[in-house]
């Protein structure tokens, strides 16, 4: 977006945190704030209506903001900042029950793609997004993003049309579909090697609600504390089954992960079988549960026999 | 630690010719926990089990692994055996080295190694093996019976008549459902209303059934034996504690109205009883159409009421009754014909094309003719009828694909009654296939033909006014030609579909609907009457389409079974079912979605957490309702919800066993 | 309005009168219809009962051409009969990537089936369409009783085709009225005609003939609307040859929808190809375009008349 | 001694035939220190891997012991050694000191691991000197110099260019006498035509552009076990384990075990202060149940409790953790506000 | 009673510990739903049916109640091959879990041969209890195209170097 684009939407963004929090409207605005480094920002957490200017809204707001609302609504009404990824994670989440649509106020933000502060260029998440302004809000601030990303028509990998067709949203799994099953074999037990099991994915995904992670649990047999292949194969498949039918596809765990895993590879994989398979619908546009693994319909397709 | 003992099974030589026994013996005794392992010629003997018992009283074990044929074999009758000792009688898995084993190898070898592999598998299993209990449900024997129709009113006398108390939910203001609609019945054409009206009259006095008229269903919760169903009156506006059902107010009453009773053919008033011998034999304020309750004018019938019974200001009522059974008897309705068959004239077609039971109150004595035979239009008689089955049935394209099974018989029937009514008429039906297995049926149908009712084999492709005629355009396969049949009257044999409110109530009873929406019975062949919800059955043609008998039939048999239920003081549950682990679930309800038998539910608990009490919502299984299939552990991502029995840690602990 | 024309091979030939009127009509509408390139037969019922493939293909061609043309539209035909092969095509090339494949391996050329297909009448009973449709006619047809007759193509099976009802459409019916017609309620809308059996078998076709006007007849018509060249030239060149063997005679001109639009748009009747139909028209044409009463009926209204009209 | 890059191969080769190297190279993706072998390219300019070379003497799956019951039914216990020569080459002053800590827990105040001891007998530290540090890096803040580091038994720092080709000379100093004595290996590779003299190393004024101050963090910190400032802190945090993960110095571990039948191994593996599960108790209870607990946990060790224990922070300045962190929770931020924070110490 | 014969020769060659030096036999683990193909499998021993003894049948009550899990751990601790059988599609005792389960493990067999699992390895198959022939049939061919793969390798034993 344009620089006087985002400073509009930015003070937009701090008269509005400022007014909602002077009028006792919500406890807590969710936002960005600057960082330490150029272009880098960080949530930020306001709660006095005189530190709303701390906010910042650009193309660096890396963070996805939702799952920091079941952290802050103890204390309140919890006001958060939606781009498209944001307010599908709040659906999700409520979906979910784990969240009251009543418990946040969504200030809506458009989107056009965010940037890596060290690159410069569009984040992998942000170029096969669907969604760029949110599909829920209380408020919205600015306009609707009019075309796509920024970014996408400087970058060829990205469609420069408001919407990223299915082929180039699938383009990764596609590709990995075509390979020989040992070379897949062989990719998957790479990046599973690299695995730390830091937990980030999960950990900055806004399907995972568990109170206690299945890796967590100490069950005979069912997930290995060792970092081994096979339990990091156990782990990052399971996740990947565990929210696949419900991801938003905001792509925060892949920018989470440390090791650079090809999380939203295995993560699509799923959607894209769904959605072929039994005509799933994306998740988060709605605060209705839809998860096609938790439906079935008498006439689904047979692939067994 | 567990004491676990292993008992091996010879079972003559069906174990032993193939299975090295003392061998598989030997290796369970360095199973850990195993303190205790021995051989037995046939351990389901009394000999044999009296061996274990021993066994258990010797070594003091706390838990068994019998291997032997299958558990679907004997698995109840070791059950059985553990309940007259101290061990918990789900102590026990069996190692299938019969069935699954000894008889499908050959290799001694091969075989003795898996059957060591079964015994290690039942073995770690058991180790992870928890005493199970079941629980007693109590139950409440009153009876709820939804339907007011011939199904309904012969499930509640029945029930009623062997001592327990029935209510009974019609939703018109009359009992009798479609069959009181009807002239005459086949195959022995008597009149429909005198066999009918006496169940009526018997239902609405039997000491034990409470019928509730213009009545709904509104919501049901609990389970087998404890229903809390609530049932929302609407309102009559008349007191039925005073009314003498005189009729002077219908009578004197200005409006009228089309009649639903006489199928659009007749009149009736705003305030009416839809036909002379409802029951319950008072009239009801229609209050869509009043004038006094819509324009304030009138209300001819309060001045005139004797006993001042006319409660204009009426309200809606509801109530919140416990029952330990439900049978749903809601019936059917007609399908909509004029939406899928344009070419038959469709929204717009001729007043004198007219379905069967519109026929029904053509040619009945008391209905808008008084059992003339006239053509809607003018009231002429018809001199040439075509009957048309099959519409809407066996036509996938554009009605259901199944067979409605009562046309073939009532499409000769109302071919009969015309032919019968109008001796110089000339009658001709379209039909696929006649139908007629029953007792006295194919003899109807042969005499039907016999009276002169031209058949002629194949569909109707359009019907369309022309001249003053209905031009009737269909194919004669057997003489493979195309016809034209002109004719004053039409009567379309509609299919039966299930009624508007089968799937709301299905869904709310928990009861399975099939792709057309009839009420799914748990067996097809088995369990024609019960459904997948525990003291849930089905009468009549909700469950499908189907005549009288049949009906009648099914509707005594729904009775029995609630007696039989109604025959217990308390339910056993099932042993083997869910759990919900409160601290590990978060409630999101994936459970409660998958569950078929709607025995998950989410519910608030407050418990204390890390020093503080705290407020959730989890799911909750309820006993009653669990049958143990294990559907929700797999949804439940927490890991929150196990199955006893079979639970995520014995399944792994078999699986780690197996690959030693 | 733009679409991408699929003319037929009628539409210089028996159908002249459709395309002459529909022209007309699309004119004043700002209906834009861009001939697609080097288009061919649609194949229609002869290729149908040769070769499946043969069916698809052809239709297929002219519309892979038209893509690598880069016309990027929707496409627009006048005839029954190719909107049927044409629509029949899209449907199966949309079923599945297997189909269109096989497609594109039969034409050797790439096809996306991007482009909708839909017969004129459609288009211009769409809301976009019928708006100016409604400005751009200036006379009313006077209730005239018109037997909208859609015939067998343009409505079945609706799975294909998307459009209308398949047993009592009213597409056409709504466009009558606006140009001021009577639409009849009548029972053969959509009947064979029996056009493709009157040169094997006439003796049953004939039939299927007389029965479209004996219906429409009952029914009080004084004349039948057409969207189909096929059906048009079916009952307008045969209905004499139907007379000869009745006591009554039928008497109904069949005219295509455009063709009364167009009246009612002021054409002149030679203008709209309307002079060069079988039976005659005259009557009806002057039954619709007769003055309102009000006026005193004298010379002035008969300007009003086309000068062109001739009573053939 | 000097080393021209151009030897290096050589070199490395030589070495890895008596023990396993590791240097510093891309795999997969990932920066970290990589087995040598002649298809490794080690890139000598990665200002700090992702993964710190900790592993190798703590790894993150550690087998300790098996154990079991014998045929006769006597158990046993059976340890795990599998300790080897280690060298490892063009470590950055920061992980060497990393080492210095973990050293300090593992092999100080009377409490030895000996599976750790074991690997840190045999392990070479081969140091390089840091010419261009990372936005990231602020060892200087934490009293490291990045062209010095003291513990590493060799240190190459880069001297500059050797000829027009531009093949760097590294001047090569043994700092113990196992570096000392492994340098004889070397000797065949040093450069022979110039001398120790002719090069100026790497000035210890290679510093650091990202700065904190340390000045009474310590002291503050242990004034603010309840300040408000931790729950404020930790917001942002999601809990995951990224900054234990990448860190050289963070060293928490959990033991568990596999069993079968009845045969077992017992294991260790690396856990995080971050995890919820990290101090959950059998009962259920969590002294560090909340998110701000376990943040102030974390930083209280890194810049507290180790420096009362053991005299230094346990924090490097390598900045990976300020670079890898999803939600850009920045240690430096931190002790800058710490550093702010009206506490009287 | 009908004696069958099994149909192959390679199908008679059973796992036993004595073989295992000269031909790999694999480990099969079959999860089978208890009122379906648990009763088949019963049915084909009461038939004399003859396969191959390197299948393992679990049982389970349905064919819901098979968590994806329990396949991931079956390959880790050492099965070369799973199998999951159920109802057909229509028949299941608790109405709905076979349904359930085609979704999971479609959805799940799917993404482990998008990691490079052979399709083989996981297999899912319905059969009734009365389709003694098939589960014989299904045990023969599993076994013998699992055979032919070789041992599965989880990964198990290879702790995860992160330097290295």
């Amino acid at each position: 977006m344009s620089l006087s684009t985002a400073e509009a939407l930015t003070d937009a963004l701090r008269e509005e945190a400022r007014r909602l929090l002077a009028e006792g409207t919500v406890a807590v605005v969710v936002g960005w704030e600057a960082g330490r480094f150029p272009n880098q920002t960080t949530p930020a957490f306001i709660s006095d209506p005189e530190q709303a200017q701390r906010l910042v809204y650009g193309d660096y707001c890396v963070n996805t903001l939702a799952k920091y609302a079941l952290g802050e609504k103890a204390a309140g009404k919890v006001a958060v900042c939606v781009r498209g990824c944001d307010s599908r994670g709040i659906n999700r989440m409520i979906a979910d029950n784990q969240l009251l649509r009543d418990e946040v106020y969504l200030l809506g933000l458009p989107c056009s793609g965010m940037k890596d502060p060290a690159t410069g260029s569009l984040l992998m998440k942000c170029r096969t997004c669907t969604e760029h302004d949110a599909v829920t809000y209380d408020v919205l601030l600015g306009p609707a993003t009019a075309a796509g990303h920024d970014g996408a028509s400087a970058d060829s990998s990205a469609g420069d049309s408001e919407h990223v067709s299915d082929e180039q949203r699938f383009t990764a799994v596609l590709g990995i579909e075509e390979m020989a099953p040992e070379k897949r074999r062989a990719l998957f037990d790479a990046a599973f090697n690299k695995c730390i099991r830091c937990y980030a994915c999960r950990k900055s995904c806004p399907c995972c609600t568990c109170r206690e992670c299945f890796v967590d649990q100490l069950r005979a047999g069912w997930q290995g504390k060792q970092n081994n292949l096979a339990e990091n194969r156990f782990y990052n498949i399971t996740r990947v089954f565990h929210i696949g039918d419900r991801c938003i596809e905001c792509g925060e765990c892949e920018r989470a992960c440390p090791m650079g895993l090809p999380l939203m590879a295995l993560n699509r994989k799923m959607v894209k079988d769904l959605k072929s398979l039994f005509n799933a619908d994306d998740a988060g546009m709605t605060e209705e549960n839809s998860a096609a693994l938790g439906r079935y319909d008498l006439g689904d397709l047979e692939e067994f026999m | 630690m567990s004491r676990i003992g292993v008992f091996i099974c010879h079972c003559g030589s069906n174990i032993g010719a193939t299975v090295d026994v003392p061998k598989v013996v030997e290796a369970a005794r360095t199973l850990p926990h195993v303190v205790y392992a021995d051989d037995n010629k046939y351990t389901c003997s009394d000999p044999g089990q009296q061996s274990i018992r021993d066994a258990i009283e010797e070594h003091d074990l706390d838990r068994i692994v019998i291997a032997s044929c299958s558990p679907r074999m004997h698995e109840l009758t070791f059950r059985k055996m553990l309940h007259q000792t101290r061990i918990n009688p789900y102590l026990l898995e069996i190692a299938n080295i019969r069935e699954q084993c000894s008889w499908v190898h050959k290799d001694i070898e091969a075989g003795t190694a898996k059957a060591i592999d079964l015994v290690r598998m039942a073995a770690a299993k058991i180790d992870r093996d928890t005493p199970l209990y079941t629980t007693t449900i109590p139950v409440n024997k009153r009876a709820l019976v939804i339907g007011g129709g011939i199904a309904g009113m012969q499930a509640a006398l029945d029930i009623a008549d062997a001592g327990y108390p029935v209510t009974l939910v019609e939703k018109e203001p009359s009992l009798g459902g479609k069959m009181v609609m009807l002239d005459k019945t086949f195959p022995t054409m008597d009149c429909s209303a005198c066999i009918c009206t006496p169940k009526m009259a018997e239902v609405g006095t039997h000491p034990r059934i409470e019928v509730r008229t213009c009545a709904e269903v509104e919501k049901v919760a609990g389970y087998v034996g404890n229903f809390e169903v609530t049932i929302r009156e609407a309102p009559k506006h008349v007191d039925y504690e005073l009314c003498t059902g005189c009729g002077l107010c219908e009578s004197k009453c200005p409006t009228k109205i089309t009649s639903e009773f006489d199928q659009g053919l007749g009149k009736r008033k705003a305030i009416y009883k839809p036909f002379a011998q409802a029951v319950p034999s008072k009239p009801t304020i229609d209050a869509a159409h009043c004038r006094k309750i819509n324009e304030g004018k009138c209300g001819v019938c309060e001045k005139l009421c004797p006993t001042g019974a006319i409660r204009f200001d009426d309200e809606e009522k509801r109530s919140t009754e416990t029952y330990g059974a439900i049978i749903v008897a809601i019936g059917y309705q007609l399908i909509d014909w004029a939406d899928l068959y344009g070419e038959y004239g469709g929204r717009v077609a001729s007043p004198n094309v007219i379905t069967g039971l519109q026929f029904e109150r053509l040619v009945n004595a008391s209905g808008p003719t008084e059992g003339h035979i006239q053509r809607p239009s003018d009231g002429t008689e018809p001199k040439s009828v075509v009957i048309v089955k099959c519409v809407g049935s066996r036509d996938p394209h554009k009605g259901k694909a199944y067979c409605s099974r009562a046309c073939c018989m009532y499409g000769a029937k109302h071919a009969h009654q015309y032919l019968d009514k109008v001796p110089d008429g000339r009658c001709y039906v379209f039909y696929m296939d006649v139908r007629t297995p029953g007792k006295g049926y194919d003899e109807f149908y042969m005499n039907t033909q016999r009276d002169g009712a031209v058949y002629l084999r194949g569909r109707v492709s359009k019907i369309y006014e022309q001249g003053g005629k209905l031009v009737c355009l269909g194919e004669d396969t057997l003489a493979g030609a195309t016809v034209q049949v002109e004719a004053d009257l039409v009567v379309l044999e509609t299919a039966m579909v299930p009624a508007d409110d089968a799937d709301r109530l299905g869904s709310m009873l928990g009861v399975t609907r099939d792709k057309d929406l009839w009420l799914s019975e748990a067996h097809p062949k088995l369990r024609p009457v019960e459904t997948n919800s525990g003291g849930v059955y089905l009468a009549g043609t909700c469950q499908g389409p189907k005549d009288i008998p049949d009906t009648v039939a099914q509707a005594s048999a729904a009775a029995m079974k609630v007696c039989i239920l109604f025959s217990k003081d308390e339910l056993e549950s099932n042993a083997m079912i869910a759990g919900s682990d409160v601290g590990l679930c978060n409630g999101c309800g994936a459970c409660v979605a998958i569950c078929p038998y709607q025995a998950v539910t989410l519910e608030e608990v407050t418990r204390r957490e890390n020093s503080v009490m705290v407020t959730r919502t989890v799911s909750n299984v309820n006993p009653g309702l669990c049958q143990g299939c294990g559907a929700c552990t797999v949804a439940c991502k927490p890991g929150a919800m196990d199955l006893k029995g079979f639970s995520d840690e014995q399944i792994m602990r078999e699986v780690e066993a197996l690959c030693l | 309005m733009r679409y991408a024309y699929f003319p037929g091979c009628s539409a210089a030939s028996t159908g002249i009168s459709f395309t002459l009127s529909a022209s007309y009509v699309a004119k004043r509408i700002g209906l834009e219809l861009v001939e697609m390139p080097d288009w061919c037969c649609c194949g229609t019922s002869a290729a149908l009962v040769t070769s499946r493939d043969l069916a698809h293909a052809l239709p297929a061609r002219s519309l892979a051409l038209a893509e690598q043309a880069g016309l990027d539209l929707d496409v627009v035909t006048p005839c029954a009969g190719c909107f049927s092969s044409l629509k029949r095509t899209v449907h199966y090339a949309r079923q599945s990537d297997k189909n269109r494949h096989r497609l594109e391996e039969i034409i050797e050329l790439p096809y996306a089936a991007t482009a909708d297909v839909m017969s004129l009448l459609e288009v211009m009973a769409r809301p976009e369409a019928m708006e100016p449709l409604a400005a751009a006619i200036t006379k009313s047809l006077n209730g005239l009783r018109v037997a909208s007759y859609y015939g067998c193509a343009l409505v079945r099976p609706q799975e294909v085709t998307c459009f209308d009802d398949p047993e009592d459409p009213q597409s056409m019916d709504s466009l009558m009225e606006l140009a001021g017609a009577e639409p009849v309620r009548w029972a053969f809308k959509t009947e064979c005609c029996g056009a493709s059996h009157q040169i094997s078998e006439p003796h049953g076709a004939r039939r299927l003939i007389a029965r479209v006007f004996e219906n429409a007849a009952a029914n009080g018509a004084e004349a039948i609307a057409v969207a189909c060249p096929l059906c048009m030239l079916n009952l307008d060149m045969r209905e004499a040859g139907i007379n000869e063997s009745r006591a009554v005679p039928f008497d109904i001109p069949v005219f295509y929808f455009t063709e009364l639009l167009g009246l009612a748009m002021g054409g002149s009747a030679r203008r709209l190809g309307i002079d060069r139909h079988f039976w005659p028209t005259g009557k009806a044409v002057r039954k619709a375009l007769a003055p309102p009463p009000e006026p005193s009926p004298d010379n002035h209204s008969t300007s009003e008349l086309p000068q062109e009209v001739t009573v053939a | 001694m000097i080393l021209r890059h151009s030897s290096l191969e050589g070199l490395l080769s030589t070495l890895s035939t008596g023990a396993r190297v590791y240097v510093p190279a891309k795999a997969d993706g990932v920066t970290k220190f990589v087995l040598y072998s002649s298809s490794v390219r080690p890139d000598f300019s990665i200002t700090n891997t992702t993964m710190p070379p900790k592993d190798l003497l703590f790894p993150q799956t550690q087998h300790m012991y098996r154990y079991g019951t014998d045929a006769e039914g006597v158990p046993y216990v059976e340890p795990v050694h599998d300790a080897d020569d280690v060298i490892v080459f063009g470590m950055r002053p920061c992980d060497v000191r990393s080492i210095e800590c973990m050293d300090d827990v593992f092999l100080t105040k009377g409490f030895v691991d000996v599976s750790y001891q074991a690997k840190r007998e045999r392990l070479l530290m081969v140091a390089m000197a840091c010419t261009a540090p990372a936005p990231t890096c602020f060892c200087n803040s934490m009293g490291l110099c990045p062209t010095a580091a003291p513990l590493a038994d060799i240190l190459l720092r880069p001297a500059g260019a050797t000829d027009a080709s531009g093949d760097t000379a590294y001047l090569v100093e043994a700092q113990s006498e196992k570096g000392q004595a492994a340098l004889a290996q070397w000797e065949s590779y040093k450069a022979t035509d110039t001398s120790d003299a002719d090069f100026e190393p790497v000035s210890a004024a290679v510093s650091c552009s990202l700065k904190v101050s340390m000045v009474g963090v310590k002291d503050k910190l242990e004034a603010m076990f309840d300040h408000p400032i931790w729950e404020q802190l930790s917001k942002k945090c999601i809990t995951c384990g990224t900054c234990t993960f990448v860190c050289p110095t963070c060293h928490c571990f959990d033991i568990s075990q596999e069993n079968r039948l009845s045969e077992g191994t017992r294991f260790r593996c690396w856990d995080s202060c971050m995890f919820t599960a990290y101090t959950e108790m059998a009962g259920g209870h969590n002294p560090r149940a909340s998110k701000s607990a376990r943040v102030r946990q974390r930083f209280m060790h890194k810049l507290c409790f180790f420096e009362q224990r053991y005299g230094k922070t346990l924090c490097v300045g390598c900045g990976r953790c300020v670079e890898k962190c999803p939600v850009a929770l920045d240690i430096t931020c931190l002790i800058d506000q710490i550093g702010a924070a009206d506490v009287a110490y | 009673m009908p004696v069958n014969e099994a149909p192959t020769a390679s199908a008679a060659t059973a796992a036993t510990a004595a073989t295992a030096a000269t031909a790999f036999e694999p480990t099969i683990l079959a999860f089978c739903c208890h009122w379906c193909t648990y009763s088949g499998a019963d049915l084909a021993g009461l038939n004399r049916m003859s396969y191959p003894a390197n299948v393992r049948v679990l049982r389970v009550p349905c064919s819901g109640r098979v968590n994806p899990q329990f396949v991931l751990t079956a390959l880790n601790k050492g099965c070369d091959g799973v199998l999951v059988c159920g109802c057909h599609p229509g028949d299941c005792h608790y109405v709905s879990g076979n349904y359930f389960a085609r979704r999971r493990l479609m959805a799940f067999k799917r993404l482990l041969e998008f990691t490079g699992l052979e399709p083989e390895r996981f297999q899912v198959r319905w059969i009734s209890g009365s389709e003694a022939g098939k589960f014989r049939d299904t045990v023969i061919e599993v076994c013998d195209q699992i055979r032919a793969l070789g041992p599965y390798r989880s990964g198990v034993s290879d702790d995860v170097s992160l330097n290295g």
